[in-house]
């Protein structure tokens, strides 16, 4: 396949998907005859019926909802969230129904249900438009989440999403959307849950995941111009997070940065900076740092610059892991 | 103004609104027009199956409040003063219809063929639910309020989806049933629940049992009209029956099962009941409930009413009754000793069926906690 | 049995809703009963005073348009096509009212005099909002779907407390407005809002503006019943009012809003209106509607209809029009230039009021970032 | 004032808060007649009248929205959510409208509303009574969050929350809602966001909050037979985390444990873990444990003594940290 944008790599997946499995079917506000706000259902409509793609009414909690409903009849729902703020009204059908219903029928009822969620700022977009709200997701039992960096894995990994017997959030790095890559049909690569080493290195790893990956891979690439050697992991899988990735690469380095767009306050990294203390502690050179979002709410976009970790707060997070 | 304006509402809310019944709280039959060809089908034995019904319930519910007496249960919800509404509502069900309950609707439970004992052992906390909703086309207790509402209309659309609404064969025609509270009203998901049902013209009947409470709060303070009501301006049309009346449910409930089988949309059933026991076991109704409705209440029993028909007008020998009162003594003496015999669930099943799939967070928390209690065991072999 | 059962649905859904209109769209006036009187209150400089807002409020939006393509702004909601809507109701509000907005109510901003050059920030990203709505009695901009129904409810409910409706003094009974959209509808929130306006009897004013469009999805994706008719199972009584026509929008929300303000309870007004512009400046309409649909609305403009009222009914003078044509050209450069000179707000701003009081981890961050931000300048300063 | 219960110490901060405020008002599900499912609010409607306590709509959304439409107004409110998971339905009220408003204003309108919310597990219930959902709430900027291990916090905390001109949440520990202890009317203490020393140790320290406070006293009682001095703090705020005390006590000990009943995944003890690590890197000798729930859905009432951290697992936790 030629290079796609990330956006029309997961278009591909989805049409995949769906010539696969009849009983794939898409819903979500504005994904039929406009192909949604981001255009990632374009034509799918037109293929595939307003039965399989459904716009549904404005309510997040009652597409959740259905979605549900539509899954103990049988069908495998992949629900677009219109924007990352806009799944807070869904978020007690997510957290204590569909995170919930495998477990509640001791596995007699599965939840094959993909909910993509476009996430993280750098847009220049309103309130609500620039969130990254996948931390309070992942520590609810019961939900998986992946979010691609690149154009391969969104086509690859949206399928894995909807083939899994289970819920899984689908986080796309919507300011990436337009990023062009190859995709390679013939073969997915990790698994979805796997992280990847992007690039090898040896005085620093850096964990990152979704929006952030290309900026990482500048931030590796502007590093070892100045002499340092950056191992740069993409997470790939938000939750289950493959600590064994990092800890691998952690007891080489023997330091590590975890950048993300979500507030640093509980964010993933307080996680991954908590485990992989206890897992590399006699190897750590220096504490964990973290590199995210304020504690603040998204500003409007004039400021989210100074919001966001870009490759001046990252690089300079290295230089902070470095100094110890 | 007021006059065009609020006209048709005031008219509403003044008014008693129309209520079916079909069998005084004397035991009489009334006629009931459209509805009386449903009745009519029903043969003696068909009323004593309800009545039968309906004493099991209520037997498999008083031994669930006195096992949580007997610390037997953590908790349970009491469905006393609501059989009619339940069976009525179960026995009008097909086989390929699907139910999504709250958590009170044991004796629709029981018309879908979930052993008793089943339900005790969730609210014992054995597990969260504890059946598989495809085998009995029931799906889990829902405890969060108005969830299942959606769930329900999602799965009527997937039968719209499947074509199996409207193409007149009985067998086929499926519906899905929304079961909820008064209190259940208010919740943003019952209502989004009726957009999507009105929006997809699903076969969902969603089934309004009200209660007269919400826990401590009277229908009024959900509110100010009634709640047959509340579909009509999402494009869902409503029924009220008198709840405690199981030919006037059953009779409804059949029309408006066939109605929304074949094809005309979603419907809402508001069941007119009183909840005549507390709200649950940790609940004491004194606290603001006046005795005298009670016993207003206790006059319309469903059991009394379908008791005193059979007795006046059906030639039902005196041993039947007698017959059902064993056997609901036989039944409660299984459950309560299924339920002193459950066994604690082993302490895997806390990290079981999170996922179909493994999640290795999970599995490593599993080993360590079974290492953990390992060493208790060993160092307790140790001693 | 179905004409028992829909009969009042079904009639409601085949015939055509009524809907109040007083002008029509060639300029000329029919009696609405009523209505009238508050319309005869209207002198011929009031219907000037609404032709001036809402060509003003037009050309704000054309300037937001303009602004957003030359990148002056991050995005644009144009209100085009529900000015008469929105003067309408804003003009019929006093004082006291409250107003909760979605995030297109520049018309209502307008009345409520907040600046269109502070709406102009907001959608620039200088910040979220920009004005203190207790001065504007106007709250923010809200763009989650439905969220300001609730908010406006409470308000209302607020009213009711301090005791200001229903005294029958028109300076001190207050209601407060719920704007919201036909897309907004679905969400639950609005429906709660409407249950708790109905139990608590809240003077609030449910101010729907039907523009036929949530982004690409036409009403009917959302309801097969028309919209006025959603309030009425929670006691919410509805009205449907010609929103392009701005005297029977006046009449009818002045009409409704002292009915409110009197004690009689919540009312829904839905302005039966047309988004004549794209959702905003991001979206792109062909995809999704037909441009003869578009021609059709573009009949019933607003604006047009009053100015042919004016000219064929009143003796307003040519060079009135004229006037107003160079007071938008004003207003637009006004804003214009007020735009393009914001300066972007000190990086402080991200870490002030995030809460009244201070928080230690905000301090914190802010101390860092700004000592991060100083590196940069003193490694600047010293090469 | 005699020793009260917990519980009863809200109900006479409540009403001390009503009498000193006459904007103050109750809204919440049962809070009228029944005084609660859990009896906190008892008698206050027959006192202060319907107009003060106020049984709303069963509708959490609802609860929170109108709230804050009567914040507007000039009132504050305190909502009492009924358990602890049905807050969820709400969840988008509170993080984008209740969370924001004060921001979105530039600090024009204050969101002065408390949301008292039952937390935790231990009390045989069904699903959905026993979670421990701090977490969510504390990433998302906007929140303050407090949470009494005990009568006399529980009497001043309540008050403090209401006082204050900013959203609090405000987690009451409800199986300890019938621990009895003194209440000091005359002097609050502790502000509400100041971690206690609750006992001074010199091994370890235990951070732990709200119902884990006083098994985290047996903890400290029974190391200390065993010759291991514990030093335990009592978080009190959960958002903004008094790290100060914790960094403080940690520069002294060398050691840190964080107990809590939420998940431990991206539960508060990552946070602190990642914090105090980053604080005391040169400090620690072992790294920061965490001692909670598992990533698991809360199990049935007959397993949840698994689930939950008990003096075993806690002391298991200090003896691991110890080990290093
Ligand atoms: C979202 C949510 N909020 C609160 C509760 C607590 N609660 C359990 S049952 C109940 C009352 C329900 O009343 P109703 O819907 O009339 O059903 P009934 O119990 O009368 O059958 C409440 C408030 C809950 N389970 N879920
Ligand atoms: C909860 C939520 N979901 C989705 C969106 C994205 N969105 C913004 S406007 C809009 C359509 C709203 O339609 P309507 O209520 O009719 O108002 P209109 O834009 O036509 O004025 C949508 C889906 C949102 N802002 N909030
Ligand atoms: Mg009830
Ligand atoms: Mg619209």
């Amino acid at each position: 396949m030629a290079a796609l944008p990330l956006s029309k790599a997961i278009t591909a997946g989805l049409r995949k998907a769906m010539d696969d499995d009849p009983k794939v079917l898409l819903i979500g506000e504005d994904i039929g005859k406009l192909g949604g706000v981001f255009r990632v259902t374009e034509g799918l409509q037109k293929d595939f019926g307003e039965q399989r793609v459904i716009d549904a009414p404005l309510a997040e909690s009652g597409i959740v909802g259905t979605s549900i409903g539509m899954a103990v009849r049988g069908y495998k729902p992949v629900i677009e969230v219109q924007f990352d703020a806009f799944i807070f009204p869904a978020y007690d059908q997510i957290v204590t129904q569909l995170a919930k219903l495998t477990n509640r029928t001791h596995g007699a009822e599965n939840m094959p249900i993909v909910i993509r969620v476009p996430y993280g700022g750098g847009i220049g977009s309103p309130e609500h438009h620039s969130e990254s709200p996948e931390t309070v997701f992942a520590h609810h039992a019961g939900l998986k989440i992946i979010s691609p960096s690149n154009a391969h894995d969104a086509y690859w990994m949206i399928q894995e999403a909807i083939a899994s017997p289970d819920p899984i959030m689908f986080f796309e790095p919507k300011r990436r959307y337009w990023l062009r890559g190859e995709v390679d049909e013939s073969d997915p690569g990790l698994d979805p849950f796997s992280a990847r080493v992007v690039r090898e290195g040896s005085d620093v790893t850096l964990v990152t995941y979704g929006p952030l990956v290309p900026t990482g891979m500048d931030v590796a690439a502007a590093a070892a111009e100045e002499g340092t050697s950056v191992e740069l992991i993409d997470l790939r899988g938000l939750n289950p997070i493959d600590f064994d990735t990092i800890e691998a690469s952690v007891r080489k380095t023997g330091r590590l940065v975890v950048a993300h767009e979500a507030p640093v306050f509980l964010g993933l990294g307080s996680e991954i900076a908590a485990r992989i203390t206890e897992r590399c502690f006699y190897h750590l050179e220096a504490p964990v740092l973290r590199v995210g979002g304020f504690h603040t709410p998204y500003p409007g976009s004039k400021l989210e610059h100074h919001y966001l970790p870009d490759l001046d707060r990252i690089i300079d997070g290295i230089d902070r892991a470095l100094a110890y | 103004m007021t006059s065009n304006m609020t006209g048709t509402m005031e008219s509403q809310m003044r008014s008693e609104p129309p209520m079916i019944q079909m069998l005084t709280p004397e035991g009489d039959r009334i006629e009931s027009g459209e509805y009386d060809g449903f009745a009519a089908e029903l043969s003696d034995d068909d009323l004593r199956g309800f009545y039968r019904d309906m004493v099991l319930v209520r037997r498999v519910d008083a031994e669930g409040n006195a096992l949580q007496r007997q610390g037997q249960l953590g908790l349970w919800a009491p469905l006393l003063g609501q059989e009619a509404a339940q069976i009525g509502m179960g026995r009008a069900l097909r086989a390929q219809d699907f139910v999504f309950p709250t958590y009170r609707e044991h004796g629709l439970a029981w018309c879908r063929g979930v052993a008793p004992e089943t339900l005790l052992g969730m609210y014992r906390g054995q597990n969260h639910g504890g059946w598989d909703p495809q085998e009995h086309r029931f799906h889990t207790y829902t405890i969060v309020i108005g969830s299942q509402a959606l769930h329900a209309t999602g799965y009527a659309m997937g039968i719209g989806l499947d074509g199996d609404v409207g193409t007149g064969d009985r067998d086929r025609d499926a519906i899905s049933v929304a079961c909820f509270g008064d209190g259940a009203t208010s919740q943003g998901d019952v209502s989004e629940a009726l957009t999507f049902a009105g929006a997809f013209h699903a076969p969902v009947l969603f089934f309004c049992q009200n209660n007269q409470w919400a826990i401590s709060e009277p229908t009024s303070v959900q509110t100010p009209v009634p709640l047959y009501t509340r579909g009509q301006g999402f494009g869902v049309p409503g029924l009220r029956v008198d709840g405690n009346d199981i030919i006037a449910m059953y009779a409804v409930a059949r029309a408006s099962a066939d109605n929304v089988r074949s094809g005309a949309g979603p419907m809402l059933l508001e069941a007119f009941t009183y909840r005549m026991g507390a709200h649950t076991t940790a609940d004491d109704p004194t606290k603001y409930r006046d005795a005298a409705l009670d016993e207003e209440w206790k006059a319309k029993d469903p059991i009394v009413r379908l008791r005193r028909y059979l007795e006046k007008h059906t030639d039902t020998p005196a041993d039947f009754f007698a017959d059902v009162d064993t056997a609901a003594d036989e039944l409660a003496a299984r459950i309560r000793e299924a339920c002193v015999s459950m066994e604690t669930p082993p302490v895997e099943e806390i990290f079981d069926s999170v996922f179909v799939e493994p999640h290795p967070l999970i599995e490593e928390e599993r080993a360590e906690y079974l290492a953990y209690l390992d060493s208790f065991a060993e160092s307790e072999g140790a001693h």
